[in-house]
């Protein structure tokens, strides 16, 4: 096997420079890569285009490289739940695309098949067509959606090992198995990092050669956004 | 006149056996507190998973088990979990029989904006797009009037808009109404104690309603 | 949860009629629905339109249906090792459509994903490409090729639940994931039923959403075409 | 000249470190005996896996677990199980480093054939196309004449084709040998005891040739 093992968030993110596109997993703060968070914050690096579906929170999540104005623009569905996002967006100073969260899934899932554009009737008659070519098959309108292209994914999951395996738990899952396909680089963080051959082949959710880079991940938070229950008996 | 509970009540009603259902954030996640007994449905959650649960005992919130309102949630016998692609990919090949999603404003030839006000509020239309786009069947929740007691339900929406002539159901505070394929709101019930006059001034949108209409059973 | 049990193959085929379109899983004879393959032999539906890899063997697989002659047209990308089916084809007694492998799976993929038509170079200059749409995205020549329109699938999986949550093993999952998704109907045959909750969510393949119908299949033969090993020691 | 070993003993020394390399049938799945001790690559067979190991032990042989030639086979650690929809989707997003395949015919333009005999032979072209389309590094392993001596390298194929303008390399039983992106084929190595003469006669397509062109090292 090919070895990905990377000593830790600042070896793994160590080439990502000024003004690089970043796909970052996540739903809302749930399977967020953390550690390349922090890092990318320690490191200082500006100008990025950050995608994934959410921007964090104020203080915490991508929520973290806003307020250090480290993001240029962010690519997401749903900007919800962040005062700091919401001020930069009405100030203009940070630019906002909103595309509809299938869209968003599907034009990573598109880049890592090797697909340059897909068909979509999400966003019909809405301004997101704006400029976007629409198609009819079988009576049905459709936006042609382009793939996307990003330097750099970085995605959380539960366990990996060192060939790149990825097995994400629950819904943490969501978007880092499609970004983890779709970055030309892919960093993978793992709460537990095992050695070739402890991963069950059929349990595997993303195949190494999608992972260039794996690192056991630190100080896990896993904060809650919506902590809610239900009485007991 | 309806309460959200109420709303979410009547809603319970169009549910039937055997339906995948995918819940919106807001009155329509209240929906799965009515499901009558006896009646098996699976809730899809677009961040990835069927088979959705109640909320968990408090002490034993999982992180990693949340749905698409970012909520602490459970699974239940069955469950499956997915990736985003696949979730929108069930959700585009029409494999969820019925969405249930909130509303701003909802036009009288089925259009829907519920996702932007320009200049005021920008929070993005998540998975809302794709769904109205997508689903064959699909029922809006939502406040007839606003608090200004001006109608929701409009010759055409001013917002901008999350989908296109694809509504067919409204449940308000006030009304069950349909809307027509040519066009035109089509009331179909009325809330206990709301006479069908006050459905009419409070749609501002083409309303075709005969004066002895059904008030709603939300039993 | 929904309950998709059947009682066996031929309730699970009871609306097979004549002229229907077919995916049938598998690649070779690794994971094929032998217990659905067996029920439409003696059922004698005519006129098939089968969409699968492969065409069985002479005496095994699809090759059973090429044999009593109930298949109007296979559309597959590999169709050696059977002579029957050959000797049809010379014939011209058996409509055949060959499309590359790749093609074959993503088209199954766009009808699971609601994509009416996907880009791919496969094909570029070459027969296959005749009469299809080419497009250019940055440089490079693509084919638009359509979403699969099938009747039914049937998918052979290792474990399943009642709720039709599909699990496959090794290397018999191939084609199967991808057509459950893209059937009006699907069903499923598994070589163990068991109650929902039996298996762990994180690791079904096959969500049951996209199952119609499931049954344990029985006496399965799982014929290897190709024995091949190596001396001990 | 070379046998079919030989030509897979070759093809296997243009094998990287840290390379994920799909082989096909014949020939190509012969590269896997010989790739070099220390070197690390992993096999990915089409048919859905990632780490393919050695054929099994008699009496280990599992039904469920394949090769694109059919074969029963076996997996090595950190080996990982897909569907053929992301199997293709790796080959076309070109995650696979290196292609190694057979063929009929090649042209001097680049131009495979290997899928089908017009009223003979219609096995079909499996995954060829869309490894040759998509694959970034290409080596075709094949036959430079055929048993009645006629080149089988050629000013273009007479074949139905299995891609256009794809192949850079092909080894046979005599040579090495690029396909340059202007055309032409160019000799880069012979095999042991085969004279340059010999070749330039076997290739039909155009052939660049220098008189001293080095014999392979297959050690």
């Amino acid at each position: 096997m090919i070895n990905k093992k990377v000593s830790g968030a600042e070896e793994a993110i160590r080439d990502i420079t000024d003004g690089k596109t970043l796909m970052l997993g996540g739903f809302g703060l749930c399977g967020i890569p953390e550690n390349c968070i922090s890092a990318l914050v320690k490191k200082g690096v500006k100008d990025l285009t950050c995608i994934s579906n959410n921007a964090g929170v104020d203080d915490f999540g991508i929520g973290l490289l806003l307020k250090t104005r480290q993001v240029k623009k962010m690519i997401s569905s749903y900007v919800g739940e962040n005062a700091e996002f919401e001020r930069q967006l009405l100030s203009a100073e940070l630019e906002v695309e909103l595309i509809p969260q299938g869209t968003l899934a599907t034009r990573c899932m598109a880049a890592g098949y090797g697909m340059p554009a897909i068909f979509t009737p999400a966003g019909v008659g809405t301004e997101v067509a704006e400029g976007k070519e629409t198609r009819n098959f079988n009576g049905k309108e459709y936006l042609m959606e382009y793939a996307f292209d990003a330097d750099f994914a970085l995605v959380k999951a539960w366990k990996g090992d060192t060939a790149g395996n990825l097995i994400f738990r629950s819904t943490s899952r969501n978007f880092n198995p499609v970004m983890a396909m779709a970055g030309k680089i892919t960093i993978a963080e793992v709460e537990e990092l095992v050695e070739p051959g402890e991963l069950d082949p059929d349990h595997i959710h993303t195949p190494g050669v999608y992972v260039h880079r794996i690192f056991q991940g630190a100080d896990y938070e896993k904060r809650i956004e919506q902590r809610t229950t239900r009485p007991r008996g | 006149m309806l309460d959200k509970n109420g709303i979410a009540r009547r809603i319970a009603k169009e549910i039937k056996d055997g339906y995948y259902v995918n819940l919106g954030i807001g009155i329509p996640t209240l929906v799965a507190n009515y499901i009558p007994e006896g009646v098996n449905v699976v809730l899809q959650s677009e961040n990835g998973l069927l088979g959705m649960g109640p909320f968990p005992f408090e002490g034993e919130e999982d992180p990693d088990m949340i749905n698409a309102g970012k909520q602490t949630i459970t699974t239940l016998p069955g469950s499956s979990v997915f990736d985003s692609a696949m979730s929108f990919g069930m959700i585009r090949s029409q494999k969820i029989d019925l969405t249930i999603l909130g509303a701003m404003e909802v036009s009288e030839n089925g259009d829907i904006a519920n996702w932007k006000i320009p200049g005021k509020m920008v929070k993005g239309m998540g998975g809302a797009m794709d769904l109205v786009a997508s689903a064959k069947n699909i029922i809006v929740a939502m406040q007839h009037i606003n608090k200004a007691g001006e109608s929701k339900l409009l010759p055409s929406c001013t917002l901008p808009l999350t989908g296109v002539n694809c509504i067919r159901k409204v449940v308000t505070e006030l009304a069950v109404l349909d809307i027509l394929p040519e066009g035109g709101f089509r009331l179909i019930e009325r809330a206990p104690g709301v006479s069908v006059d006050f459905i009419i001034q409070s749609t501002s949108g083409k309303l075709f309603a005969e004066a002895d209409v059904k008030e709603m059973d939300l039993n």
